[in-house]
């Protein structure tokens, strides 16, 4: 046999490990034979899975779309607020406390009043995965700035920056590990987000389906509606990965580095 | 006429009159068209209702009550009594003894806070001479009473009837090893669920409203005289929904709260002043509230459309 | 009025503690080339922070250019003694940043990006980094990370030159190199330098006047003019006028250490 | 009238902006008239909240002893995945995947599971709020140590230090800002994960008394406790600011420093 | 075999990328004390890397105290070229470092927590730091942190002393004071140590043998034994001898520069 490269073993790591993952499942499905409207096992869920994949898809892909939505609102605002909280030490502790009392608040609260000025399906449910994933972002960009290397931004003040530029060279750049960590995390509340409002107030999407399968006792179903969500959470997360490693190189040197 | 409607639930069994409805263009015939969205509990399909955010919605009558009692200067009125009989029914399993009401003294019943048959057990207890106080409750979400019971971990829930026993069946608990006391078989008079307007709308479009009943009595009839085909509009509506299921769904409602003796006798969607009273008293007293609404504030029958095309086998 | 002018300048870095600084007054005119010696960690530093803006003095004026400091300049050049290269910007880029603040090649720099890149990739060659352009700062030895700080402070054309101990990682030759670098560059075209270094051969061969600094809190004890004819060469260092410059300077810090 | 000093400043705002909020609130739904059962005024809330402070103060107790035992296994548990995530990059790369997919999955859909595994009431709700709130943990301290700087790294390394020393000595302090970072985050969710699980199973806490609050349309109390829950998040916040605070001070010297 | 061994060592720091050290062999004996001159980036600290276990060789073997080196190896103290102190410990914790991590030190840490506290204070103290203990790194100017950096390179008093550029950010009579202190502590006790400097006066004073590195690809091309008798005095800097020995080597430096 073979032995295996350590490039070879990191790719099929995660293959690996959710076959790992998979194959437990089954066995404690089965052996405890535990009933299908509490846990369906992976083999029922893949099988209902093919059966309905025309109408999963679609149902996934407004989703998907919606999530995208709030999530790309999510980012924009989040990082934004994240800098005019990061870079001014008033507004953080003016803001703060009102932002971790909204987002301590479980935002399905929210929906029914959203329902109300923007009608049911898409708008609330983009709504609620903005409301839902912008605060990690904001929490992490403001960390990012407020532990900026006072050496660095001396660099840039020296030359007479402004603060803005200030920001752009030096705050940004150096905030990066700290934004795309706050990704990987916004990015599944955003799903989560949009699912729930989905589930709540909506004629379409995972959320709807899950819903719609749980009332017809159709629990294969719902489980494929939450793992089609969790492979699309995947597949968004090793996007951003991908973007992270361009960008943010330099910060995980060390990884790299042949020692 | 463009129109926004809400349902109290999924697309489901029990929504099939108002997908057929649209489906093959009875509405259209009226001059409206009308949007239907899935809805996510009574409660909320009634606040949507009633902000305007929806021109006529379905929902469960004894809200309109409640809410009535504590807005009494609100114009809601329910238009067309769909459930002549609430759905509400406390489901036991049979082999726990429990076989009529009064055996549920000092049992443990579990249902979400906000469920109907929950909030009109007083008047159930009532009508059957115990105590409401003597039977514990345990909140759960829709979604896990069910499980409870078919576990054993509490002795009864309340429900909508055909939901529960569905659920009991997915549960593997077979249909006749059920008791199901639906609330009306037993002493309570309570009205289900109605089609409502905002009264915004009920100003300003009524015609608009005599038309969507019109249309929607139809669908109905169509509906009673030909279940298996309504439910296929479910079916187009959500390509999802076990059809065999709604099937069941949709006939154990129509059987056991649409086409009631009463319904027999006076035609669909209508009530009568005496029972509405009732209803109305018993509501008030159930729900505990302060006020009691003028039964003719809350439900106008001028909307509906004639009697004989009402009639039903 | 003096180009740089400091009017009883003390600084304490936090309130109620120790001066870094006290009661310094000098005055630098336009053009001149300044060395400031000094035992370790008494205040040089601090000085070049004071001129440049990045601290408010605690107490007396800090004038530059005829006005009172009261924040960074867009005048300056500064290399730090830390190199402080941005971790994320390659050896040019990090040398290309002040031409994306400082005017007028802010302004210019998408039209003639080209040219200013050409123009720092010279300046690297100079300083001997051919080659190292694409480089990140960690993939750099320690000499030549200093050396891309010194084109960092150069590039742009600065009026006023801030060098702190440039040249301390560099062996002798590269040193002497350098040397011959910057007095060639200010003698085509007088700009006005403030240069840190520990070495006095380095103080007395480019500077017009030294100042000698006591320990902490640092005092301004000497002021010596050199006389010395430009453009000096390298020979000039074994001149016997040099040497007693040298000696004169090596006794004054001798004092300062012992008092 | 006197000048405020910028500490009486940054130590009012919270409050002031509050103010501001709940004074907006109050002119927005008087102003157009916003029915109360879609969104009271907050006069109305904190009327029906002093009415009812003895009931909601007892459930408010309960969630909150439910959401901190949920959030201390998250803290837990999220702190090591995160170092062994962290610290090696094959786990990284095999671990990653699954837990983004896990996080997309609004965790509702597992509460109805654990209640009927662990009954209902209190378990199902702690393991809730560990389940939404781990995961912030895990991402911010993996991606704090898989940015440490080798050159801090080395300097362990070069002492023979072990992995779990140069972890305990280099990577966990450096890694703090990430990790205060994240508990601000899951603080919040942790919140929302016991209140969601009270709302599905329950019949004490926050969440039933809303569930209940809602189902006979108080409006006002359903936000008299969405306004509990974030007072709470608020006074959990301020506790891990004041720890923050003084373990992270090296990182946010900059915004200490008087300039 | 000798305490420190290279055979014909080489490293490339990216593979395919150009060799940073080429071919070198060189025997270090027990208690011999080493000086590596050469020029700017020439791979000096490179070597220090090698010694130290912290890079592996990309070609040959590297041998230390009779084992081939697989690892970083505790019987090292080692101050680094940039001074790397961790930015959350005072300059006390800084120093106090390696008794944490190396043994018997830190067996007995608990016990002798004191006593040890008194060493490292009276080691600053010897390099003109006493006073500063409580201050953080980035409250000490360049050459302060520099002195501690050497301080936590001695503490545990390691049998291989390695010393890149420990003195370069120090005045002249700092410097002097510094030799003295080393060639003290030396002569008491003898341990094995490598220095990397630019000042070949340092070297001369302080070596045993001096090597010469050429240019990139660092090569060893002079190795040079300097026999003034000990224990040298500063005079012997005034003497024939030693300037003989300055002057070769600047020689060799001057024609490895020009090749
Ligand atoms: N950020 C700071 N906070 C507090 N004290 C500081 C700070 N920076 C410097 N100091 C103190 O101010 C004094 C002068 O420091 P400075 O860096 O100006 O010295 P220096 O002359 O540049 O020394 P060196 O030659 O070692 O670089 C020192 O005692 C130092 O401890
Ligand atoms: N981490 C790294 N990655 C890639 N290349 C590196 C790295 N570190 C050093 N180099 C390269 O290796 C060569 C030798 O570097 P090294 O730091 O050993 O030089 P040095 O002799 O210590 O120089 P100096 O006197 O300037 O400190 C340089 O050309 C440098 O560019
Ligand atoms: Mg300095
Ligand atoms: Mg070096």
């Amino acid at each position: 046999m073979k032995k295996l490269s350590p490039k070879t073993i990191s790719r099929l790591a995660p293959w690996l490990l959710t076959l790992f993952v998979l194959v437990c499942w089954e066995a404690i499905c089965r052996g405890f034979s535990i009933p299908t409207y509490l846990m369906p096992a992976p083999s029922q869920i893949y099988t209902t899975g093919i059966e309905l994949a025309g109408p999963i898809m679609e149902h996934a892909t407004h989703t998907l779309l919606t999530t995208l939505a709030g999530f790309a609102v999510a980012v924009v605002v989040g990082a934004v607020l994240g800098m005019i909280v990061g870079s001014s030490p008033v507004i953080y502790k003016a803001v703060y406390p009102m932002l971790v009392g909204f987002n301590s608040v479980p935002k399905v609260a929210f929906v029914p009043v959203l329902v109300v000025w923007f009608g049911i399906g898409t708008v609330p449910a983009i709504l609620t995965a903005f409301l839902i994933s912008f605060f990690p972002v904001v929490v992490n960009v403001a960390a990012g700035l407020s532990t900026l290397e006072p050496e660095l931004e001396d660099v840039l003040r020296s030359l007479g920056a402004s603060r803005l530029d200030i920001l752009r060279k030096v705050g940004l750049p150096r905030s990066m590990p700290f934004f795309f960590a706050s990704l990987k995390v916004a990015i599944t509340l955003a799903f989560v987000g949009s699912v729930m409002s989905e589930t709540v107030a909506s004629n379409v999407g995972v959320g709807y389906l899950m819903m719609s399968a749980s009332s017809s006792m159709n629990m294969p179903l719902v489980f494929a509606g939450l793992i089609v969500i969790g492979i699309m959470g995947v597949i968004m997360y090793e996007l951003f990965a991908r973007l992270e490693r361009r960008l943010t190189g330099w910060a995980n040197r060390g990884q790299n580095a042949a020692h | 006429t463009k129109l926004k409607f809400t349902l109290d639930w999924r697309f489901e069994g029990p929504a099939a009159p108002f997908l057929l409805a649209k489906a093959k263009g009875y509405f259209a015939a009226e001059g409206l068209d009308v949007t239907i969205d899935a809805g996510a509990g009574s409660a909320g399909a009634f606040t949507r209702v009633a902000t305007g955010a929806y021109d006529m919605g379905f929902t469960d009558f004894n809200a309109l009550v409640e809410y009535d009692a504590k807005n009494p200067e609100s114009k809601l009125q329910a238009l067309y009594m769909v459930y002549n009989y609430t759905p509400a029914a406390v489901v036991t399993l049979k082999k726990s003894g429990i076989t009529k009401p009064a055996d549920l003294v000092g049992k443990t019943l579990a249902a979400p806070v906000f469920d109907a048959g929950r909030k009109a057990f007083p008047a159930f207890a009532k009508s059957n001479k115990f105590d409401p106080a003597s039977v514990k409750w345990q909140t759960v979400d829709p979604a896990i009473r069910e499980t409870l019971l078919a576990k054993g971990e509490v002795d009864g829930i309340t429900g909508f009837s055909f939901t529960s026993v569905l659920n009991m069946e997915a549960r593997g608990v077979k249909e006749s090893d059920l008791s199901v006391m639906l609330y009306n078989d037993y002493g309570v008079e309570l009205y289900g669920n109605a089609i409502i307007a905002s009264p915004k709308f009920l100003a300003e479009k009524p015609k608009a409203v005599e038309g969507f009943l019109r249309a929607f009595n139809k669908a109905l009839k169509e509906s009673i005289a030909n279940p298996d085909e309504a439910a296929t509009y479910v079916k187009k509506q959500d390509a999802l929904v076990d059809l065999a299921l709604e099937t069941r769904r949709l006939k154990m409602a129509l059987n056991s709260v649409v086409v009631t003796p009463e319904a027999k006798a006076n035609g669909l969607g209508s009530v009568t002043e005496e029972r509405m009273r009732k209803s109305v008293a018993e509501t008030v007293a159930a729900y505990d509230l302060k006020t009691t609404p003028d039964a003719k504030e809350l439900f106008n029958p001028a909307f509906l459309p004639a009697k004989a095309e009402r009639m039903v086998k | 009025m003096s180009f740089v002018e400091f009017e009883n300048v003390s600084l304490r870095y936090s309130e109620g503690g120790p001066k870094a600084i006290e009661d310094v007054s000098l005055q630098i005119e336009e053009g001149e080339f300044v060395a400031v010696v000094g035992p370790s960690g008494c205040g040089k530093s601090t000085l070049m922070k004071l001129i440049s803006g990045l601290k408010p003095p605690s107490e007396g004026y800090v004038y530059v250019n005829g006005r009172q400091v009261g924040g960074p300049l867009s005048i300056v050049g500064m290399a730090f003694q830390a190199a402080n290269l941005l971790p994320w910007r390659t050896t040019l880029e990090n040398v290309m940043l002040p031409m994306e603040i400082v005017e007028p090649y802010r302004g210019q720099l998408r039209a003639r990006r080209k040219e200013f890149e050409e123009m720092a990739r010279e300046q690297l060659k100079r300083v001997g980094l051919g080659g190292f352009e694409d480089k990140y700062p960690w993939e750099l030895s320690g000499g030549m990370q200093q050396r891309a700080s010194i084109c960092r402070a150069l590039i742009h054309k600065p009026r006023l030159l801030m060098l702190d101990e440039p040249f301390g990682a560099l062996d002798a030759f590269t040193r002497e190199e350098l040397w011959c670098m910057l007095r060639d560059l200010w003698q085509q075209q007088p700009f006005t330098v403030i240069l840190v270094t520990h070495d006095l051969r380095e103080a007395v061969f480019l500077a017009d006047t030294v100042y000698v600094m006591s320990k902490r809190p640092g005092r301004i004890l000497v002021k010596r003019q050199i006389d010395l004819p430009r453009p000096r060469e390298l020979e000039v260092t074994y001149t016997d006028a040099f040497s007693a410059h040298v000696h004169v300077l090596r006794e004054a810090i001798g004092r300062v250490r012992e008092s």
